[in-house]
């Protein structure tokens, strides 16, 4: 069994024009040490995925399946029993360091909760750890991180305490939701090494949220293409990246503009996301495939292996990776 | 978005308790008022010293005061008077603070400095205190509450105009204006006034049921509306002499108050929950989030 | 000293004297002759001339202003006309009524704002939230000297448990006079209260929406401890600006309230040196409470660089 | 022999400094260099791409180049005549052969405007003298430049998706036809999916209009997409310039090393070891005596710190500013 298991989970929100299906029966199993990224564009349901494993979902949210750390259902875990959970076994790192932190309260007193909450350890050695803590994610001179407020820090400066909050008690899943998008290209890299260091160390798994496909391929092991709340095609980062078997994945990779291809034309998907509350009967991606065929406006996809342990959702499966794959651009 | 060009505006208000009974509640107070010009059941003024401090009865349906005078009557004509001075107080806190707001936020700098300096200052004088100025010089009367009220809502004003003019000069279409050619004074009327007349309507419906109180303040104080004017302040004042006799006369012109009062401001919610598409978006306000 | 407060605190000044020069010239030369003004017009030419000289009105503004400001600053502020003693007399008599009140009012205003508010944000769409609206709602829309009316129409008249005015003194030991402070101080604080506890209600409500408060809740912080530590200081900066502009309300309350309540505080002394003509204690006490609303605005300030680190380095 | 085409933006040491609001009373007052001397020239129907990271200044250059920020000092041409020496009046006039496009598609539409009024508002603010028909003819003209319908006139932007809106503010800057647009981070808000569309779109329309590109952007794979030639810029400088394929094939600065290092690959080849820089961009708020990049250069020497460096040329019209060139 892996430790954590993710299976048929749904996340609905209440809306006027009816239920929004934020994500769609997303499947997933994470093992211990494992790196993990979710890969999509904004609303394809990524983030959601990570706030249902925290149990932090907006109040009035639907939300259905299963969500199993090592062995047990997160799911059916009443609130006080989740908040031990939460910041402890797994622990999050969000996207915008400038708003995540509490701008009227020193950086150290914000490390120091998770420590005296989980571990139990009183003011003292709370400081000792917290101290060692911001020592390790690269602030030098700690004390004086210790005291500053978050408007005294740089984006980057203010990630690695986000960084240290998370670590603080160990935990054994890291979610990081586009940990890197709202710093500098520069300081993007020190932030991605710094998380992948920190795993590495200390055997924890890493859940790595991003809509940059850069970002991802260099960061994690195996990869899940969202599209429209739903898993389109997941396996082995290499094999995924290579292979590029679901045609939105191969859009994805067509569309982007990669460095040292000079100015040759980038080839794009037509037309946009689809609407939450008004997803079609059939596949999501079929208004905008160039493959689609009737049968993948009427009836929804299911998983098709594609390699070992690599897996698309769709029904023109044969045709899609029927083309040369990579570096398909003329 | 806007919400007034949304074709379910008019859905959406029916929907909204807050603006359909502020509605009601304001429009029959100026109801009252518009038929007290033509009609009263009895007159307003005419003293009956016979029949003085009746308790309500079917002649008089809400009873004499001390004077004999029809109580039902002369809170008709009262509501005359409060909206009026709500009218002008308001209108002149509008005219003149929304142009103060809307200049300060167009040409910052010293002007604005200058503007909100002024506006600080002239906190420092709420509508009482700047009445009980203007009535030691210039005697107690309507016409000065209305100035002390309208004096006292235009940094008010300026300061709301400004807060949210600020904010959209510091939109992105507004240096797309800019980069296109447009001056300040076309842009504030172009871009700016459009997108904060929503705030501006709210506040001053807002501000209409603060000088409704602040005028029933004046009055009862006895620095407004002079005798034989009647106006729910100054009956206030003149049950309270007669408080063990009639209690009932404090009874109705406090209720005058409170039902306009809660008109315009309930008036005012509804505009605000109809025109803010953020907090009529109240799902994603689940907390924790 | 920051910044922040550098600047606050000479706007501090300048509006207190903005307003001294706005009182002054109100009070003053807007009514041409203030002796005209004080004996009416059919004065006999006599009393007129010997008022004239005792007001020092044959030496011109500017020194009159001068001789004015620096009297208040070192405790000369005139001779009352009417009641012929040092109009600082009555005024420190009479602030120890005003203040009091004002103080107690705020006090229950702001104690029971923030526990009503908190109450609601967090019973957000649930049946104490309604409530806490609808009386916020209907709080608003009373008229505070009509509340006070109801008030001793129900707890003196039928009752019997208060006074229906008047003010023992300080001298009468400190409950009698605190309970005839009671009901003015809850007919001013329960408006007052209305409109804080709907501000702290929003404010909370908004800033629990902050991605601060989702990171919280993701180290593992219960709602509650989340709302104490990380809402509750956040929410209240807006708070305070409130606080601060209601203060000005709750002194203009003051006047209306002590003359409901027929206390002999500076309201009522203001509102008689009206009715006297007395313009010189008229003068002295409207700008006594127009510098009260400044002060209390300059101490928002400092509660503001308190509460929030950001303004230290920050320009306001 | 082929003669270069006509500059239509001639930059000759622009200069921005502002004051920040002090820290408190005894600090001395901090002025911000947000442009130091920098100089660039765009030729007609060329694109020229100004890349750097936050703070760096290309933001300001945007704006002062299009005459919404004044400057402290350096000389402007566009089309020959310098926009910060011009009244008001003309201004406005000359304003029609420069416009902007800017990075948030949601932000940079009035929502209380019909599209019609937006897309041919610099043609009013311009005082043109076109008639009410000429008129919506050329907003319906632009429209369908930029793929949309000349029925989309009388919508308002929030009936638009993000890639669509982002179409309409290109609308908006073609309009009056002008020599010259400045793009301010046009695509960074928008998805990858809509991010090529918009990128093709600006390349068919210069194509087709001639039209000249002034591109701010952190995307280096964008910027190397769009642009003929690209501008490096540190710390309110421009530290290297030259053609696109000169610099993602040879760069000569440490820095642009760097960037062009940070930015992540895609492809499926395995991680690499890249350099990555210390620290991050400091703020511009003091004159530093050596070269601005020496705090973070991995490469740095003792002159670095004493010495500021001076423009070198590595090819004609590749140049970089650094003692290691």
């Amino acid at each position: 069994m892996s430790m954590l298991e993710v299976d048929r989970l749904t996340v609905a929100f209440p809306a006027p024009a009816g239920p929004e299906r934020a994500v769609r029966d997303v499947s997933f199993e994470l093992e211990r040490g494992e790196t993990l990224g979710i890969v999509g564009e904004s609303g394809c349901g990524k983030s959601m995925t990570a706030l249902a494993l925290m149990g932090l979902l907006p109040e009035g949210t639907d939300t259905q399946g299963g969500i199993t750390l090592n062995g047990r259902d997160l799911r059916t875990l009443d609130e006080e029993a989740m908040c031990r959970v939460r910041g402890n076994a797994i622990a999050m790192v969000f996207q915008e360091p400038m708003t995540s932190l509490n701008p009227v309260r020193a950086i150290g007193k914000q490390v120091v909760e998770p420590l005296m909450l989980h571990l139990g350890l009183d003011r003292g050695q709370a400081k000792v750890e917290t101290l060692s803590l911001l020592e390790r994610v690269g602030l030098v001179d700690p004390r004086r991180f210790y005291a500053a407020y978050p408007h005294q820090l740089s984006g980057g400066q203010r990630q690695r305490a986000m960084i240290a909050m998370a670590l603080s008690c160990r935990p054994e899943v890291l979610i990081a939701d586009e940990p890197t998008t709202a710093l500098d290209v520069t300081v993007q890299g020190q932030i991605l090494d710094l998380i992948r260091d920190a795993v590495g160390e200390s055997r924890m798994s890493l859940i790595l949220i991003s809509h940059d496909l850069g970002v991802i391929a260099e960061t994690v092991d195996r990869v899940i293409v969202m599209y429209g709340g739903a898993v389109v095609e997941q396996g082995p980062t290499w094999d995924v990246f290579t292979r590029l078997a679901h045609p939105y994945t191969r859009g994805l990779f067509a569309a982007m503009p990669r460095l040292g291809e000079g100015r040759r034309r980038l080839r794009t998907i037509p037309g946009t996301v689809p609407e939450l509350a008004d997803l079609p009967t059939g596949c999501t991606f079929a208004d905008r495939c160039s493959l689609a065929r009737e049968t993948c406006h009427s009836q929804p996809p299911d998983m098709r292996p594609v390699g070992e342990s690599h897996s698309a959702a769709c029904l023109r499966l044969d045709a899609a990776t029927a083309t040369p794959s990579f570096g398909s651009r003329r | 978005m806007n919400a007034f060009r949304q074709p379910n505006f008019l859905a959406l208000a029916l929907r909204r308790g807050n603006f359909l009974l502020g509605g009601v509640l304001a429009g029959l107070v100026a109801l009252l008022a518009l038929v007290s010009l033509a009609w009263t059941p009895h007159s307003a003024y005419e003293l009956d010293i016979a029949n003085k401090l009746n308790p309500p009865s079917p002649t008089h349906w809400l009873g004499t005061d001390h004077f004999g005078r029809d109580v039902a009557s002369m809170i008709m004509v009262g509501a005359r008077n409060s909206l009026l001075v709500g009218f002008v107080a308001v209108g002149t806190g509008l005219a003149v603070g929304v142009f103060l707001g809307l200049w300060a936020s167009a040409r910052r700098g010293w002007v604005e400095e200058l503007i909100m300096r002024f506006s600080d200052f002239a906190f420092a004088f709420p509508a009482i205190l700047s009445a009980i100025m203007i009535t030691a010089i210039l005697g107690p009367g309507a016409v000065n509450s209305i100035l002390a009220i309208g004096i006292f809502n235009v940094p008010v004003f300026a300061r709301v105009t400004r807060g949210s003019a600020n904010a959209i000069w510091a939109r992105e279409f507004v240096l797309a204006a800019r980069a296109a050619g447009k001056g300040h004074a076309r842009i504030t009327l172009e871009h700016v006034l459009p997108n904060i007349l929503g705030v501006v309507v709210v506040q001053a419906t807002i501000f209409f049921a603060i000088a409704i109180l602040a005028e029933a303040a004046l009055s009862y104080l006895g620095l407004g509306t002079q005798p034989p004017h009647p106006s729910w302040g100054r009956m206030l004042n003149e049950a309270q002499t007669f408080l063990h006799l009639s209690p009932h006369l404090v009874l109705f012109p406090g209720l005058a108050v409170v039902i306009s009062v809660l008109g315009f401001n309930m008036l005012g919610d509804g505009l605000r929950d109809l025109l803010d598409p953020r907090l009529s978006r109240t799902r994603l306000a689940g907390y924790p989030r | 000293m920051s910044v922040f407060l550098a600047k606050r605190f000479a706007i501090f000044v300048a509006t207190l004297l903005g307003a001294s020069v706005v009182v002054f010239l109100a009070l003053e030369i807007l009514p041409g002759d203030p002796a005209y003004a004080i004996l009416g017009a059919d004065a006999e030419p006599s009393a007129y001339e010997a008022l004239h000289r005792e007001l020092g009105l044959d030496r011109p503004a500017v020194d009159r202003y001068l001789g004015w400001l620096g009297g208040i600053l070192t405790g000369d502020f005139g001779v009352s006309y009417t009641y012929s003693v040092p109009v600082f007399e009555l005024v420190v008599e009479r602030l120890a009524l005003t203040v009091p009140l004002a103080v107690l009012a705020m006090a229950l205003t702001v104690v029971a704002a923030i526990g009503l508010g908190l109450h609601a944000a967090t019973h957000h769409n649930k049946i104490g939230d309604w409530g806490v609206m609808a009386f916020s709602q209907l709080g608003i829309a009373l008229p505070n000297f009509w509340f006070g009316i109801l008030l001793i129409l129900f707890f003196s008249v039928y009752l019997g448990w208060f006074s229906s005015g008047g003010f023992p003194g300080w001298g009468a030991g400190t409950w009698p006079a605190l309970k005839s402070l009671l009901l003015p101080a809850i007919a001013l604080a329960t408006v007052q209260t209305a409109i804080l506890a709907r501000v702290m209600r929003s404010s909370v409500l908004e800033t629990i929406r902050e991605d601060y408060v989702r990171t919280a809740r993701a180290k593992g912080l219960t709602r509650r401890a989340t709302l104490w530590r990380h809402v509750l200081r956040n929410a209240l900066i807006p708070v305070v600006t409130v606080m601060g502009l209601q203060f000005a309300n709750l002194l203009a309350g003051t006047i209306v309230i002590e003359n409901v309540f027929f206390l002999p505080g500076l309201g009522r002394l203001v509102f008689q040196a009206i009715a006297n003509r007395d313009l010189v204690v008229v003068k002295d006490v409207v700008l006594i409470l127009a510098a009260m609303v400044v002060v209390v605005n300059f101490i928002v300030d400092l509660a503001y660089a308190a509460i929030d680190p950001r303004l230290g380095a920050r320009d306001a | 022999m082929t003669f270069p085409n006509p500059p239509v933006v001639d930059a000759d040491g622009l200069t921005r400094h502002y004051m920040l609001p002090r820290e408190s009373l005894t600090a001395a007052p901090q002025r911000v260099f947000a442009l130091n001397r920098v100089s660039l020239t765009v030729r007609a129907g060329r694109s020229l791409g100004v890349v750097g990271e936050s703070g760096c200044g290309k933001s300001t250059l945007a704006r002062c180049v299009m005459a919404l920020e004044p400057l402290t000092a350096g000389t402007l041409r566009i089309l020959g005549k310098d926009p910060h020496a011009m009244r008001s009046r003309a201004l406005r006039r000359h304003r029609q052969n420069f416009q902007m496009i800017f990075q948030d598609p949601f932000g940079s539409l009035d929502p209380r405007h019909t599209v019609g009024r937006i897309v041919s508002e610099p043609l009013e603010a311009a005082e043109k003298r076109l008639g009410p028909d000429e008129r919506r003819g050329r907003v319906r003209e632009v429209l369908e430049a930029v793929g949309l319908r000349g029925a989309d006139m009388s919508k308002y932007p929030h009936e638009f998706s993000g890639g669509q809106r982002q179409r309409i503010a290109i609308a908006r800057a073609l309009t009056t036809r002008p020599a010259l647009i400045v793009a301010d981070e046009p695509v960074s808000a928008l998805d990858v999916s809509v991010r090529a569309q918009v990128l093709n779109l600006l390349r068919d329309l210069q194509d087709r209009y001639g039209v000249t590109y002034l591109l701010i952007s952190h995307d280096l794979s964008a910027v190397e997409y769009a642009c003929h030639q690209i501008a490096v810029m540190y710390m309110g400088r421009i530290v290297e310039y030259g053609s696109t394929e000169a610099i993602l094939a040879d760069a000569a600065h440490p820095y642009t090393r760097a960037l062009l290092d940070a930015v992540p690959r895609s492809s499926p080849e395995r991680r690499r070891a890249r350099t990555t820089l210390k620290g991050a961009v400091p703020s511009p708020t003091e004159i530093v005596s050596g070269c601005p990049f020496a705090a973070r250069c991995p490469l740095v020497e003792p002159r670095c710190r004493l010495q500021a460096p001076e423009w070198r040329e590595v090819m004609p019209g590749h140049g970089a500013a650094c003692h290691l060139v």
